[in-house]
């Protein structure tokens, strides 16, 4: 942490909560056009809602398409934030510290982004509260044997973990802005949202604690969550879904995709706010070495689905594919190859890996690379399953185009907010990264 | 006192939910029926203390059909050709009527060979496939479901017939497990 | 039109008669529901009771088969027909015509009340008083001028009491009656006469018979009658105690009748005459004939397998098989027929099949000349021709049209529309707004056969009473009646005929049938009984007929072709329109065509290599050219037609006739032109060489199945003779499994079918869609895949060692109701599950729309609302009030008519006793002509089902999966035995 | 009221521990410091014992896991309604929810045992305070009588403390 030696706490803090000042015209004309997406998304729902399922892309026998696919992207993206806090924070990798608030930020806007879609996606959205197990004059409950239902949980699970460890989190971060802003308005905010923290021992004590089984929680949880997402496939007997590695291949790929989030969130931030002193170069060199390995582990779940499909006999599976790879998809494939496999591969070189612009451009392509993996894995599995008589093509239509569009919109929509109230990075744990104020000794560390 | 109130608050505050939702549910209705087009009485037809007709004399295929039938006009005409009822008032659930006049409606209707729009009283959803036959061959009383109608003068809904009501019923009277099952297979009425 | 105004008052009327309302609702939301009122009778009709259903027999009139139907209604609505089971015609199956008749019946598109031309040219509508006074006072202004023949009655082939009456009664006004049909055999009667001197249309016994050689008779589609064939056909080449019959089609094109075959033999079109000659040749050469080839040997001895070879492209070694074969496997059979031989020669052709048939012994014994069709009296095309003729010459001054549509369905070159523009007056009795209609000055829309009383006499066994199943949709009347009332006004003709009501006429007539039939008795108890039976049925003795071996004057000559080009035109019947009079119904539009898979359009179909030489591919819009017009369609490339030949479907291109029909598709019969049959003179379809050549354009050729191969999924299975002979080894042993399988209680519900018995017909799917309220969508949303099918029929070419190089597997899929479902445990709401009789059951109204069930199905047979579904009045109250009509966003398949479980159970339950085997049946099953449908219950060991579920052809598709599904196939047979 | 709040306010780790020590040396069992992050040699010196959080935890987890049980296999048995061949209570599937639901209600625990064991629930610092805690400065408040307020200021300013405050509660 040698760059980070001018740092005094009371650096910490003022730059930290300057980023809070009020919204610069900057950040209004990336907001306002946010809105305006948020709203077409909305329209698009609504639409949908009111015409029916139909106005979407749909076709026998694909019956799940962009939406699904948005939603595990999503789920897929909020995993690293929870990988990157979590984690890394029972690890003890010091890279996190300068990122993880942001991280964090995203898996909570990711998740919230990722639940409106099975909504969404349903034939009679009015019904979704019939996912839930309510008591009801029915008398009727639900199905528990239903991966979707293991979704209900895991997503409703990891939202509302996820929040309160994002929270929690920023429980003395926000007693920090408290004791900082002038203004009567936002004073009372922070005032009751930091639940009158004030950073005495036994506080710090049960913190320390409690925020270790969070982490400890929060681990399991986020490999949980992925797997199930995963599960909704590979319980599925289709070719190209029913297979047992897409736990594993599924939570690689989440930690992937998200990590290039998590870059492409970064260095913008990094950039407008100055943040050069807290975001630095090594903490990218640790995320982009972890993007090479969960690159080769997805590349090597590429590899090993061929393989197996060729193994198995099966001219289901086999013929699935194939198919991938020659078919009508067969462009959506080699991006997706090429994307997550080939462009990575740079960051074997140091050099790379502490280039910003590159590292930048990469992490476009890793996102670009993992939307469409999880396109090819629902739909290109589903437009040829076993009984060749029903097989069909699924064409995106505009009004999943407008939703996924308002879907990001609606990302960045909370992320903007995100960025002017709260802290965007931990104060207290970069404090703690920070050579101790000691009287004697200044300088050893 | 603080931390106490804030901390039962959550508990209280889901078993409000809970309890909401389940009356909601469960709401028992309380309107009294729709008003006809002819202030029928069933009261007059059916009481204990008046005509005392029984209910399949007009709703004569509730043992034979899914459906029990609605009278047709002919059928009311069969007696009241003859009867033209008194011209008295007549207090029908606290709206005073002329039972001549009401008759008169009827003779009305018959004339011009026209039927009596009814308004539907029990109403069930057009995916639940309710059988009268099955029911009453098994020994139901009418009444079980739909109230003391001889003692209504409008005719009000009694129960509301949703789907907790019937599997209530249906879970109680199964003779053994394997009935159970067939009484609670969704299939049964739904298709 | 004004009548429009009135629907809603329409409506109310409707509801008076059905007396309870909202049998069929949506699936509405959870919470209250919108205030219904109930309408209850007037005066109930007896015998009516809301909620139960009543049947009513009478007769199809979709085409002239005629075969027997009985129909259902619910509260005075019709709204399912069937196949009636005491009709020896089609005992009990149906086609897929034949269960739209419906969709004819409740058409939005119907002329709603009489019509007559204003002085501006327009068609205003008339109250019926009026529109028949219009037509007296014409009739009167035709008579006045005096002379015969003025008057013109021009009907479909109505052999019965209206034919009688419409007859009668031309002859009282010193007119003409014609009976048209589009498909009218002369050329058959007239082979027949010259070989056998009987100028008919025999029954044949295909079921009798071992070998059939068809050449182009298209038997399972519109030969003749397509149903009692398609039961006959199943019954000879069903596979039965070790043994069925071999059939061998010989026609350019692989019809559906042809991929049906074991061995389809492609040959040059035209030619079929000498290739008769040619294996009858052999036969008699080789000494295999019984009668050594009676007085043909002679003229046979000319067509050697080698001259016969060289002049149809068919190989020696096929026509010396065919010929050993044909005369080993007695009874064998030859039909020629179909649009395949209407060349030129088509007579000539048809003397040379009877020649082979005698040649070969089986005149007598597989061809009845007894129970002959009545099909062989409809007038003639010399007789069209001279109409159209004099018609255009303006010597007919009052034509009237009834249930037929000639400017359609005559070729244009005809000019039947030209000499219909000479007609001073013409008067339309059709419901439907046609090409023909929309030319009349006058239109008295008839009521359809579910509306009104009448009788027909389809064949000499059969004689059908057609009895109105509810009251008249619209203010539409009975021709008969209409008859009946004009001639009591007009001047010398008042006391014709007794009878006010044309229902009285008919008991009139049929108390003749009565002493010819009984000669004694009560006629009531008689006529009560026809009504029941929907007609009376008697044995006709068998006619014995021998060849009289003087064939002179037929001189079997090449076929001649007019036009340049270089493909053979065809332009073939369809299964589904016939002529074209079911294009207006959207159940039959959307019926995916068995070989092509195409639905509401046309299509040329060409072999590979004709496509690679016109560079075109599937979908490419194709422009055909003859003398006569130009048509362009889009191409579909298939194996099984002839590089020589283009082939397009008749019954598209309607220019009117409703919104489902109109500007759809080409009509083939607007580039023919007039040939005819040297013999006969009547109309050659076959006689054009047409150019063709690619436009450039493309457009998504839409199919419902986008594959034509199974790519080793083995999904539909075949078995050869020979492997059956020597025993198949047949495994039925219990996968190991991580759950116990499921125990039932009392019923266990399965399903077999064989597919060496289905014809891909498709009858079943749309009597699925009649049954189960399953909404059409139209061809926008059929290109999306989004049609509603519950059941579909997905067939497939394979590679094969046979002559045509390919066989075609149909393979019916509808749900499996598997035992170990994947669609059941994946749904989080339990909108489906399995019920405790093993039916996959499928909740509507629970039902979220997560569409993971469908995902997870293994045979994709479920479907989802992506609309709701929007069914135009009157269309909609063919709904079946048992079940739910289900709206968007929830997903639907098939649950074996759960509805026609639960009744019959009630029913039985009712008796105090379980549901016997055979007891009702589903509706894809009972529409089946072919019987390829079993369904019963597993759990009763002697049930037919369960015993075909332990049959040797018995398999599951997909059975690796494990799904264990209640559907048992029976493989197809493969006919490999030398 | 007898007791008197005494705060001593510094800038220096190593000041502050050494006057923590001082304290307990001095027979100060009533301490409180004030850190911006938390460390241990403050913890070492104050000497807490063990957070029990970790009870709430084990004991919310616990719950959660029995709720799970409990909650899918009476609901499943309550209408038993088969799907596919599985049995009404089948017990690999019901794990995932038996899990997630561990994991949500020890979080919640969790949480709800740090918010009751750090007092974290008045909304407001009370006094005592210094805002300089969230910054960079660190606190040492004594909770002593009446006449111990004087040592302890004088310890406090022994050590190095910047600025200390009395205040008579």
């Amino acid at each position: 942490m040698s760059e980070q030696n001018s740092l005094t706490y009371a650096k910490v803090n003022e730059d930290v909560i300057r980023m809070l000042d009020k919204p610069t015209v900057k950040w209004l004309a990336l907001f306002l056009p946010v809105l305006g997406f948020v709203g077409f998304g909305m329209f698009c729902f609504l639409y949908q809602v009111y015409t029916g399922l139909g106005v979407a892309g749909y076709r026998h026998p694909v019956f799940w398409g962009v939406y699904i696919t948005d939603f595990v992207f999503w789920v897929g993206i909020a995993h690293s934030g929870t990988l990157i806090s979590a984690i890394l924070y029972l690890f003890r990798a010091s890279f996190r510290v300068s990122i993880y608030r942001i991280a964090e930020a995203m898996t909570v806007f990711a998740v919230l982004t990722a639940g409106l879609f099975p909504i969404i996606h349903l034939g009679r959205p009015w019904f979704f509260y019939w996912l839930f197990p309510y008591p009801n004059q029915r008398e009727l409950w639900v199905n528990f044997k239903s991966p979707l239902l293991w979704d209900v949980f895991a997503v409703s699970t990891y939202l509302t973990v996820s929040s309160v460890f994002f929270f929690v989190g920023m429980i003395p971060d926000i007693a920090a802005i408290r004791d900082k802003v002038k203004e009567v308005p936002r004073k009372i905010a922070y005032t009751i949202l930091s639940l009158g923290w004030k950073g005495s021992n036994w506080e710090w004590l049960h913190y320390s604690r409690a925020y270790l089984y969070f982490a400890a929680f929060a681990t399991p949880l986020v490999l949980s969550v992925h797997s199930v997402v995963s599960w909704d496939f590979a319980m599925a007997n289709l070719p190209g879904w029913h297979t047992t590695i897409f736990a594993p291949y599924f939570v690689a790929g989440a930690i992937f995709s998200g990590l290039g989030m998590v870059i492409t969130l970064t260095i913008p931030i990094r950039k407008i706010f100055a943040l050069e002193d807290y975001i630095t170069l090594d903490n990218y060199d640790g995320m982009a070495k972890m993007i090479i390995l969960t690159s080769l582990i997805v590349g090597y779940a590429y590899g090993v689905e061929f393989f197996m499909a060729w193994y198995s006999g099966s001219p289901a599976e086999w013929g699935q594919f194939y198919y991938r790879v020659t078919g009508e998809y067969a462009l959506f494939y080699w991006i997706m190859v090429v994307c997550n496999v080939l462009i990575p591969i740079p960051l074997w070189f140091k050099s790379v890996r502490r280039n910003i612009k590159a590292l930048f451009i990469i992490s476009i392509f890793i996102n670009i690379g993992m939307w469409f993996e999880r396109f090819n894995i629902i739909v290109i599995s589903l437009s040829q399953g076993f009984e060749p008589g029903a097989w069909g093509i699924y064409k995106v239509s505009w009004v999943e185009m407008g939703i996924t569009v308002g879907s990001f919109a609606w990302f960045f929509m909370f992320f903007l907010i995100f960025i002017k109230t709260l802290p965007a990075i931990s104060i207290a744990e970069l404090k703690e990264i920070l050579p101790v104020p000691k009287k004697e000794a200044k300088h050893h560390g | 006192m603080r931390k106490w109130i804030t901390l039962l608050s959550v508990p209280l505050l889901s078993l409000a939910i809970f309890l909401g939702l389940y009356f909601f549910d469960n709401a028992e209705s309380s309107n009294k029926g729709p008003v006809q087009p002819v202030r029928f009485s069933h009261k007059i037809h059916a009481g204990a203390e008046n005509d005392q007709i029984p209910c399949q004399y007009c709703h004569s295929f509730v043992d034979v059909s899914p459906n029990p039938g609605i009278p047709s006009v002919q059928k009311c005409m069969g007696c009241h050709t003859h009867i033209a009822g008194r011209d008295v008032e007549y207090d029908f659930g606290g709206t005073t009527i002329n039972l001549q006049q009401e008759i008169a409606k009827v003779r009305e209707y018959w004339a011009k060979k026209e039927p009596i729009p009814w308004n539907k009283v029990n109403t069930m959803p057009g995916y639940v496939h309710f059988n009268h036959k099955r029911h009453i061959k098994r020994g139901f009383e009418c009444a079980t479901c739909h109230g003391d109608v001889a003692n209504m003068d409008q005719v009000y809904q009694v129960t509301r017939l949703n789907m907790g009501f019937c599997i209530t019923c249906h879970t109680e009277n199964a003779k053994d497990h394997e009935e159970l099952a067939r009484l609670k297979d969704c299939l049964s009425c739904h298709y | 039109m004004s009548q429009d105004k009135k629907g809603g008052l329409k409506r109310r009327d409707f509801l008076k008669i059905i007396g309870v309302a909202g049998g069929t609702a949506a699936v509405a939301g959870g919470c209250s529901n919108p205030a219904e009122q109930i309408i209850p009778y007037v005066i109930p009709p007896e015998g009516i009771i809301p909620g139960v259903p009543n049947w009513y027999a009478s007769t199809c009139r979709e085409c002239p088969a005629g075969c027997g139907i009985i129909v259902k209604n619910r509260e005075g609505r019709a709204i399912k027909v069937e196949g009636n089971p005491k009709n020896p015609i089609n005992m009990g199956g149906s086609c897929a015509e034949g269960q739209a008749m419906l969709q004819g019946l409740y058409n939005p598109d119907r002329i709603r009340s009489p019509l007559s031309r204003s002085d501006l040219g327009r068609l205003e509508p008339q109250g019926w008083d009026n529109a028949q006074k219009m037509l007296t006072e014409k009739i009167e202004e035709v008579r006045k001028k005096g002379g015969n023949g003025r008057i013109v009655f021009l009907s479909d082939h109505n052999e019965g009491t209206l034919g009688n009456l419409i007859g009668d009664w031309m002859s009282a006004l010193g007119g003409k009656h014609l009976t048209y049909e589009a498909y009218s055999y002369e050329p058959l009667k007239e082979a027949n006469r010259i070989v056998f001197g009987i100028d008919k249309i025999p029954t044949y016994n295909i079921d009798k018979t071992k070998y059939l050689l068809s050449f182009g008779a298209d038997f399972i589609e519109t030969w003749l009658s397509p149903t009692l064939y398609a039961r006959q056909f199943s019954e000879m080449h069903g596979y039965k105690d070790k043994s069925m019959g071999k059939f061998v089609h010989v026609e350019p094109r692989a019809s559906l009748t042809g991929v049906n075959a074991d061995e389809w033999v492609s040959i040059k079109p035209g030619t079929e005459a000498v290739l008769a000659l040619g294996i009858a040749n052999v036969i008699v050469s080789e000494g295999m004939s019984a009668n050594g080839g009676g007085g043909f040997a002679g003229l046979l001895g000319a067509y050697t397998p080698e001259k016969v070879s060289s002049v149809t492209d068919v190989p020696v070694d096929t026509i010396k098989e065919i010929a050993g074969e044909f005369s080993s496997m007695q009874p064998s059979l030859a039909i020629g027929g179909g649009i395949a031989n209407t060349s030129t020669n088509a007579t000539e052709t048809l003397v040379a099949i009877n020649i082979l048939n005698y040649v070969a012994g089986n005149v007598g014994q597989t061809i009845d000349f007894g129970n002959a069709l009545t099909l062989s009296g409809v007038s003639t095309f010399k007789e069209i021709s001279s109409l159209v003729d004099s018609m255009s010459k303006g010597e007919v001054d009052l034509l009237f049209i009834y249930n037929v549509n000639p400017v359609f369905t005559l070729p244009r070159s005809l000019g039947f529309e030209d000499a219909l523009g000479k007609v001073p007056y013409v008067v339309s009795f059709s419901s439907f707004m046609d090409e023909t209609t929309e030319k009349a000055n006058l239109i008295l829309p008839d009521s359809t056969t579910l509306e009104s009383w009448g009788d027909f006499i389809p064949d000499a066994r059969v004689h059908g009473l057609i009895q109105p199943v509810m009251t008249p949709v619209f203010n539409t009347r009975s021709t008969g009646d209409v008859i009946l009332s004009v001639t009591a006004q007009l001047e010398g003709l008042k006391g014709r005929y007794t009878q006010v009501s044309y229902y009285d006429y008919l008991r009139d007539s049929w108390k003749r049938v009565w002493t010819s039939v009984t000669g004694g008795g009560d006629f009531e108890m008689f006529w009560n009984t026809a009504l029941e039976n929907g007609g009376i049925y008697r044995d006709v003795t068998p006619v014995q007929v021998s060849a009289s071996g003087n064939i002179s004057g037929v001189s079997f000559g090449e076929p001649e072709f007019t036009g340049d080009g270089d493909f053979y035109f065809m332009a073939y019947p369809s299964y589904k329109y016939y002529d074209g009079r079911g294009a207006n119904k959207p159940w039959l539009q959307e019926l995916p065509d068995a070989i092509t898979t195409g639905v509401w359009d046309s299509w040329v179909e060409m072999h590979p290599d004709t496509a690679k030489r016109l560079g075109v591919k599937l979908g490419d819009f194709v422009k055909i050219e003859s003398p006569y017009g130009t048509i362009e369609t889009q191409a579909y490339v298939y194996e099984g037609i002839r590089p020589d030949t283009l082939a397009v479907m008749i019954g598209q291109g309607h220019t009117s006739y409703g919104r489902y029909a109109k500007d759809r598709g080409v009509n083939p019969l607007s580039i023919l032109p007039v040939s005819t049959d040297k013999i006969t003179g009547s109309f050659a379809w076959l006689t054009t060489k047409v150019k063709a050549s690619g436009t450039g354009r493309n457009a998504q050729f839409v199919q419902t199945q986008y594959t034509t191969t199974q790519h080793d999924r083995d999904v539909a299975q075949m078995v050869t003779l020979t492997e059956l002979e020597h025993g198949l080894h047949h495994e039925e042993h219990e996968e190991p499994d991580f759950y116990p399988p499921i125990e039932y209680d009392r019923y266990h519900w399965g399903m077999s079918i064989d597919l060496q018995k289905c014809t891909g017909c498709g009858a079943c799917i749309t009597a699925c869609y009649a049954e189960n309220n399953i909404p059409f969508v139209g061809k926008e949303l059929v290109a999306k895949r989004r049609d509603m099918a519950w059941l579909r029929i997905d067939r497939f070419f394979e590679k094969s060692d046979n002559k045509a190089g390919f066989e075609t597997r149909f393979l019916p899929m509808l749900c499996q109701q598997c035992n170990n479902a994947p669609c059941e445990p994946v749904c989080p709401v339990f909108a489906t599950y399995h019920n405790p009789e093993g039916l996959n059951g499928m909740i509507y109204n629970r039902c979220v729309g997560t569409r993971y069930c469908s995902n997870n199905c293994t045979y994709s047979v479920r479907k989802f609302n992506w609309f709701s579904y929007k069914i135009p009045d009157p269309l909609n109250w063919q709904y079946n009030p048992d079940v739910t009509v289900r709206d968007k966003g929830v997903m639907e398949k098939c649950t074996f008519c759960v509805q026609r479980i639960i009744y019959a159970k009630d029913q039985a339950k009712d008796k105090g006793r379980d549901v016997l085997d055979g007891e009702f049946q589903v509706a894809c099953q009972q529409s089946c002509a072919s019987g390829a449908i079993e369904f019963g219950n597993l759990k009763d060991p002697e049930s037919r089902v369960s015993k075909l579920s332990h049959d040797e052809r018995g398999y599951r598709v997909l059975n690796q999966l494990n799904t264990q599904p209640n559907i048992t196939y029976l493989k197809k047979v493969k006919w490999d035995k030398a | 009221m007898d007791n008197q709040g005494v705060l001593g306010i510094f800038s220096y780790v190593d000041l502050t521990v050494n006057a923590v020590r001082k304290l307990k040396d001095a027979g100060f069992k009533n301490l409180r410091v004030f850190s911006p992050v938390p460390n241990h040699e403050i913890e070492d010196a104050v000497g807490e014992p063990e957070s029990i959080v970790r009870f709430f935890t084990l004991f919310g987890a616990m719950l959660g896991t029995a709720c799970g049980i409990g909650f899918t296999v009476l609901t499943s048995s309550d209408w038993p309604i088969q799907v596919s061949a599985k049995p009404i209570v089948s017990i690999p599937p019901f794990i995932v929810i038996i899990f997630e639901l561990t994991i949500l209600m020890g979080s919640l625990s969790t949480l709800l045992g740090l918010l009751i064991n750090s007092r974290l629930r008045r909304n407001a610092p009370r006094n005592m305070y210094d805002p300089r805690f969230t910054d960079d400065k660190f606190g040492v408040m004594v909770t002593c009588g009446k006449d111990n307020v004087k040592k302890v200021e004088d310890i406090l300013n022994s050590q190095g403390a910047e600025e200390v405050k009395f205040d008579g509660v």
